[in-house]
């Protein structure tokens, strides 16, 4: 089983349909799938729904399928940062389902871990509560929420080796661990491609398991929202 | 005179306690960071995935892997761990953050809390916030302690109940303003407390700017206003 | 004459594919591992939190840290992976495995598993059988066709209905014995079907041993039997 | 906040008492808190419920508190290797609560992920599922199983700092990170101590946050059950 694929497109090969559900990972635009995501544009499948935290920003992460209008539905936590979704959303070409950050986590969680259903504090009595089973345990209340599936999960890690076991880096794992256990396939790229066992086995996040292709990307670029800084003691 | 957004900031800090862990909203929040105590240890939770956040880096030392919830750079500490967003949030939901700080469009006297859409304008989401307010177990709320329109007027967000849609039923324990300070009993049923005045503020002034009902415990026994 | 165990994990080993996950049992189960085919890449999971389960180690290397789910001492591969118990079984219940070979007490011509309680006997638990037969995509039963009694009588343990405490319902897809293969229409309702018959065994052995019904396929067209 | 206490007894100092839940980490004697065990035992606090997957066996593990008759129940999902397990249950003396092992271990990471109840397939139409909730999602068959929450987790790691965050090594990993999540107070035994910075913040299994005290076993005894073994090629 060869897992490695020499490029984006040939890992998505046979996995792309119009009218499927997509999760990408990233937060904002850290740990973004960035050569995933060209390649699913070139591809040019449509009526997409995505499930991802964020809809990048213009031109960049999710932005480029806003773009060429690739995206039907979005269901995210904040779409704070994209103007072209503001634009589509507000035209109605484009339906947005807004989750609780930590909802939306827990239930692509739920998706990989065999759970259909699951109770939660977050958003009881709020409009996300609406038309939603809810239920006291202990003199408190709760929401039930669903777990979430994809057709195809596109990811990002900082290290991979060729059975697929994974690793991140600092802040750019975000949702990528989850989103690898909750589809159909899960395509990874990564930033540095290593042989097995070359991986402290203590260390792996994503075991291998999850992963069904792989693409070496060493050059992704990476951006930065909000650069701030402090100055250096004189 | 009324507080500063940093005295507002200093007197969100009174909240910490040693070993605390803590998360901090955006804006005046943030600014908590700059008031812990020395010789207190508090560790800052970043919803995103990271616990011990350090301080913004040195300029040319940005790091686009190393984020926090607002998107911007930061750095990391000794104490620091990284973990997915479900683990996250699982640290959040699961009660082990002792304080939240937040800022705040509208409280409720009851303890609602409304910071995340206007209806008539775009959504953003509501990213970590219902979340974060569910979860945790004491939640603070720094704001202004009105909102002031475009014509001038101003419009209270100290109110008996939210007129805007809801981040949180019941959520909020402590808020603090540019006036003064309230306690909430969210769980139970004594509603809002004027626990402080700013500098320089009366009770008057707040009364006049406070459509909540509370009552008043400036240190003295409590008594019953507006 | 019927297989060996030997023979059965052999024939158990058929049902493996290139690039699987599996989860093998303990007892004839485990000797499955023995005879994945040359070029032929599985690797076996171990609920206890371990992807990549090697051999048992060379004495003198045994590590007490690395034990698998029958709490033998086991090595690691360079493909293997860590994990909780959490993460192990959200792997096994989220349908991630794509095979699973354990033995049983009995077994119901609908699918249904007894492996894990004997009334009146000492209860030692389930551990995770009842997540492996609920989770995994495929579940294999590899079990000797009858129990001997210390009597020197024999019970059937392919039956209508299990007598015994199940394990699941409607789990088992095929069910290796010394006497033959069967396959089950765990969620349909076309029961189960006899498809191979172990060297020098007859039908009417099969049916004198098996109490279920079932219809009789061997590479031919579908025959009705019992 | 000094978390690192001396010894066993210190670390405990406070948090005991008659009648309380403890979870105890490990699977089998792999990843045992032994150490903080024996300290349970010497404490003598009795009537208790302890969550753990096994119990240990005769003289080792939680086998030391059936010998002092201190655990009243247990919620574990096999306890085949432990005859005084077996005596003390058939003459009335000491409850037993079967959980399927992924049930257990998800159970507790409900509670400590802030979730009072999920569903699960594990267990439909079988003993485990009398008197619970069932539900169909799409077509199949659910079991609702309860988030679980103890008074205090002792747990085993390989390697911890100062400010509680902890590595665990090879299978040795099992139960401990999510007890350590779900209880009010969490204690840790760690083979190695070292100091903040020591550990990668990326490799960190259990962040600081979930551990109140620990201590430093650097001698602690590890046992196997089945010792097994294959021969050199000759």
């Amino acid at each position: 089983m060869k897992k490695v694929h020499p490029d984006a497109s040939s890992a998505l090969a046979g996995l792309l349909k119009d009218g499927m559900t997509v999760m990408a990972g990233g937060f904002g635009l850290c740990g973004i799938p960035d050569v995933l995501i060209a390649a699913i544009r070139e591809s040019g499948a449509k009526d997409l729904t995505v499930i991802s935290n964020n809809a990048g920003v213009d031109g960049i992460g999710l932005g480029v399928l806003l773009e060429t209008r690739q995206i039907r539905k979005m269901i995210s936590s904040y779409v704070g940062e994209n103007k072209l979704f503001a634009q589509q959303y507000l035209a109605g070409e484009l339906e947005i389902e807004f989750n609780p950050q930590g909802t939306l986590a827990e239930r692509i969680r739920a998706g990989g871990a065999g759970i259909p259903a699951f109770f939660t504090k977050t958003g009881y009595g709020t409009a996300i509560a609406e038309g939603k089973e809810t239920r006291q345990f202990n003199g408190e209340n709760y929401v039930m929420e669903t777990g979430l599936w994809a057709d195809l999960a596109v990811i990002h890690a900082w290290k991979g080796d060729t059975e697929g076991n994974l690793v991140y880096r600092k802040t750019a794992r975000n949702f990528n661990p989850m989103m690898a256990t909750a589809a159909t396939a899960t395509v990874a790229q990564v930033e540095n491609l290593v042989q097995p066992g070359e991986i402290d086995p203590d260390h792996i996040i994503t075991p291998g398991i999850f992963v069904k292709r792989l693409i070496h990307t060493p050059n992704a670029a990476k951006h930065i929202e909000q650069r701030t800084v402090r100055k250096r003691a004189a | 005179m009324a507080w500063t957004r940093e005295q507002m900031a200093q007197r969100a800090a009174k909240e910490l306690q040693d070993g605390f862990y803590v998360n901090l909203g955006i804006g005046i929040p943030t600014l908590v960071s700059n008031y812990i105590p020395d010789g207190m240890t508090v560790q800052l939770q970043s919803e995103n995935g990271m616990l011990g956040m350090g301080p913004f880096p040195f300029e040319g030392e940005e790091d686009p892997d190393l984020i926090n919830a607002g998107k911007q750079t930061v750095t990391e500490l000794p104490t620091t761990s990284f973990f997915s967003s479900s683990d996250s949030f699982a640290m959040v939901r699961g009660g082990h953050i002792n304080l939240s700080i937040l800022g705040a469009m509208q409280v409720a006297q009851n303890g609602d809390l409304a910071n995340w859409m206007i209806p008539g304008k775009m959504v953003k989401g509501m990213g970590g916030a219902m979340d974060l307010v569910a979860g945790v177990k004491k939640v603070v709320v720094v704001m202004e302690h009105v909102a002031r329109n475009k014509d001038g007027s101003v419009d209270a967000k100290l109110l008996k109940e939210c007129t805007l849609p809801l981040t949180g039923t019941r959520v909020v324990d402590l808020v603090i303003t540019d006036l003064g300070v309230f306690a909430i009993d969210k769980k139970g049923s004594a509603g809002m407390r004027l626990i402080e005045l700013a500098d320089g503020v009366s009770e008057d002034e707040i009364r006049a700017k406070t459509e909540a009902d509370f009552t008043v415990d400036l240190g003295g026994g409590a008594r019953k206003a507006a």
